[in-house]
């Protein structure tokens, strides 16, 4: 198992390097003139107001949230699947039990008007 | 094994025996196989990508009833190629505010994200980089760096409009990913393995489509929610936030953010095809080499890459509270109903023959569709009721005479 | 030294650099950042000690989940508090000498040990570790119990979190 | 595998006080919290060390660093959930001016 880590970490470092490629080549032919507007942020031609990183409205945090418990729970439900065959039928109730018990927390958002992009 | 049959392996021992032959330890040896085999892939996976925006280019003015690029090449098929050339060409501006490192980083990251992906596909039934026995969860690691990488092209442009595009494209991407990492367990259960090729391989009296329409289904679309394609593209809504989160990009870093998405794409079509379409299996054609092989699994890819143009070049895009809400609301309530009715159907029909287990699913996954529709129907006719009840449609000119007393 | 030992160094070194980073560097989202690199250094470790499912999950979890929430919260809070002011507090000599002493101390504790010298077995043949995990994780003779209550401690927290953060203000 | 416990122990060990470090010193309420992801991961490097090191078919360690995981996360969602909750009220994440419970 470990030679197939070996070959995954190799890809990745291969993988790295060959989109790094174009870009050194694209330095080497690429004119490069650069001047004070042409590297000023582009806003459709009106002058940049403020600081760019501005503030966010909350809903995306609630979705995140939402996200990250579901995420937990989803990768925590892939050794029970795994074995599902391989053993009773209790077993699935047990996994349905799991996911019920989650779903209370999505019926809750989403009673709470959690889901609401407003 | 000789040279017509199975090519790849042929040449790949013949290679081993050159360099053991020149005193290389077998391990070194191996690891430079593996070194040639992982750069090889790469670079398919690049030539297809340069291939994907000619088919993209086809595909979309046949939607549209035009004929696409035809002027270089037979087909216009060297296209692709004159634009590589110009966007290598083009100046690299990087605006004076941006993050440097971060800047630079994300476009490679994001490519690389996708090209991971193709460590663990399974082109013929020799012919794959790894048999992680963990492949389903790692598609969905892999398309964590994928989010990464947009966060991080938004944040570091200094823009505002790539910081709004980059956080709607994460939202969606973040929401969309449970219905698919829901759905992923389905093939994982009927199969009783995580490994792509085990999945594969277990769908030898029917694909898990039907055992499972619904998964795939769902599996598609959040697929292209994914992809950020339209209609989930909120990430480059040009009336809103222009380009989205590669605004500031350009030359070939844009390529690099726009090959990645191709490629992205296609793969997904694969994965679709080895999860639910049985991957390169077709009625025992496979057998006949794995060049063979490989071809199938690639038409059954392309396949899923051109239902997802259609999808995309079909669809209008959707506001993105309407997106969510479609996601949170009814996405995830079925997939986890799919999922739920897929593991007690499996326990129940598993000791009965092969035929009554797959129409069982089947039925079960068809019971579930009608449900929904029917509660669909309910829900929409209850709630024109309630509109109709506590606002009355408006009459010509009682707008102004409400305004204008 | 063998090449799994290079590895292991090249990774430990990532991890507690990305990690140095992650508590001293101005910007905060830098930090985040750096944080996802010493996630990723982890998963390396996890990947080196052959706990394939733990590595992915590492991945898909971390990086994918919980630092995109940081990012999330970093980009929701970042009104008032500029970048420019100092990180630390007041005190941090303290807190640097505390932390070196404690290292000091686990270290030492760690090194006397008998039997931390030991290298790997090789792992018993045939044992699959995913479905192992998967068959511990639902037999109620192993961890069944703690399995459904991570599932109501995800339900606490997700109705917690909602309630805290997003009681509307009326 | 070639490596000694010690190693992995001592790197956890390592990473373990770095977090602890953050902790004390910063103090962005926010990057407290990413102190405490450092120690949550120590600790499981740990469990998974020993896990390998003493019974691979015992899977004791990585139920606990499974639970570790769930652990983390709530403890995430909870933690960011009130960080925003007290920005909102009172426009600030820095940990030392969230003084009002202290009396």
């Amino acid at each position: 198992m470990q030679n197939g880590w070996l070959y995954i970490g190799l890809f990745l470092i291969v993988g790295i390097i060959v989109p790094i490629l174009p870009l050194l080549f694209s330095r080497l032919v690429a004119p490069r003139k650069p001047n004070s507007i042409k590297q000023s942020t582009y806003e459709c031609g009106i002058k940049t107001v403020g600081d760019s990183w501005v503030q966010f409205k909350a809903p995306y945090y609630v979705f995140a949230l939402v996200f990250l418990v579901f995420d937990v729970e989803a990768v925590l439900l892939f050794p029970w699947a795994l074995m599902l065959k391989r053993l009773p039928l209790f077993v699935a109730l047990e996994g349905i039990l799991f996911i019920l018990i989650l779903v209370a927390g999505l019926v809750y958002a989403w009673r709470k008007g959690m889901l609401e992009w407003l | 094994m000789n040279l017509l049959n199975d090519p790849i392996h042929f040449i790949a021992q013949w290679l081993q025996g050159l360099l053991t032959g020149w005193g290389l330890s077998l391990v070194l040896a191996k690891v430079i196989l593996a070194l040639i085999s992982i750069t090889v892939t790469i670079l398919f996976a690049m030539a297809l990508a340069i291939f994907l925006v000619w088919v993209e280019r086809k595909v979309v003015a046949r939607f549209q009833d035009r004929i696409g690029p035809n002027r270089i090449g037979p087909y216009g098929l060297f296209q692709p190629l004159a634009d590589i050339i110009k966007l290598i060409g083009k100046e690299d501006i990087t605006p004076a505010l941006a993050d440097k490192f971060v800047y630079n980083l994300a476009p490679v990251l994001a490519l690389a994200s996708v090209i991971l992906l193709w460590a663990i596909l399974p082109l013929a039934p020799n012919i794959y980089g790894v048999d992680l026995n963990v492949a389903v969860l790692y598609l969905v690691a892999a398309g964590a760096l994928g989010t990464l990488s947009i966060i991080m092209a938004g944040w570091a442009s200094n823009n505002k409009y790539a910081l709004l595009g980059a956080f709607r494209t994460v939202a969606n991407m973040i929401s969309y990913e449970i219905p698919m990492v829901l759905v992923l367990l389905i093939p994982t259960l009927l199969a009783g393995t995580m490994s792509v090729k085990g999945i594969t391989e277990a769908q030898s009296p029917t694909w898990f489509f039907f055992l499972s329409p619904l998964g795939a289904l769902i599996f598609l679309i959040s697929a292209v929610a994914e992809l950020g394609r339209s209609p989930f593209d909120l990430s480059e809504a040009e009336s809103e936030i222009v380009a989205g989160f590669h605004i500031e990009y350009t030359g070939m870093k844009f390529g690099l953010f726009y090959a990645g998405e191709l490629l992205h794409a296609f793969t997904f079509g694969g994965f679709t095809a080895v999860l639910f379409f049985g991957g390169y299996r077709f009625f025992g054609l496979e057998n006949l080499g794995p060049l063979v092989a490989a071809a199938i699994f690639l038409v059954k890819a392309m396949f899923g890459y051109w239902i997802i143009m259609w999808i995309k070049y079909t669809m209008p895009r959707i506001r993105i509270d309407h997106m969510l809400a479609f996601n949170w609301k009814f996405l995830t309530p079925l997939a986890l109903t799919v999922l739920m009715v897929t593991a007690v159907m499996e326990k129940l029909l598993a000791g009965t023959s092969p035929w009554i287990y797959s129409l069982g699913l089947f039925l079960a996954n068809l019971a579930i569709a009608l449900a929904t529709i029917e509660i669909l129907h309910a829900f929409g006719k209850w709630q024109r009721k309630t509109e109709a009840s506590t606002k009355p449609a408006l009459q010509a000119g009682q707008y102004y005479e409400e305004q204008n007393p | 030294m063998t090449p799994v030992q290079i590895v292991f160094i090249l990774c430990a070194v990532l991890i507690l650099g990305s990690a140095l980073m992650v508590v001293s560097t101005r910007k905060l989202i830098h930090a985040a950042l750096w944080l996802i690199v010493t996630l990723f250094g982890v998963a390396i470790l996890y990947a080196i000690l052959e706990a394939g499912f733990l590595a992915v999950v590492q991945v898909a979890v971390y990086i994918g989940a919980i630092a995109i929430l940081f990012i999330f919260a970093v980009m929701l809070t970042r009104r008032e508090l500029r970048d420019k002011s100092p990180q630390l507090r007041k005190n941090w000599g303290a807190a640097a000498l505390l932390g070196l002493l404690a290292f000091a101390g686990l270290a030492f504790l760690v090194t006397s040990q008998p039997g931390v010298g030991r290298t790997a077995a090789a792992m018993p043949d045939g044992l699959d570790t995913v479905q192992a995990l998967g068959k511990s994780l639902v037999s109620p003779q192993a961890y069944l119990l703690p399995f459904e209550v991570v599932s109501v401690l995800l339900l606490a927290a997700l109705i917690g979190a909602v309630y805290i953060a997003f009681t509307r203000k009326s | 595998m070639s490596i000694p416990l010690s190693w992995f122990l001592i790197l956890s060990a390592a990473l373990f006080c770095i977090g602890l470090f953050g902790v004390l010193a910063r103090k962005n309420a926010i990057a407290i919290l990413l102190g405490i992801e450092l120690m949550l991961n120590a600790v499981n490097i740990n469990l998974v060390a020993f896990w390998r090191y003493l019974d691979p078919a015992q899977m004791a360690g990585q139920v606990f660093v499974i639970i570790v995981f769930a652990v983390a996360a709530a403890e995430v969602a909870v933690g960011l959930a009130l960080i925003i909750s007290v920005y909102r009220r009172r426009n600030t994440v820095v940990a030392d001016e969230i003084d009002m419970m202290k009396w």
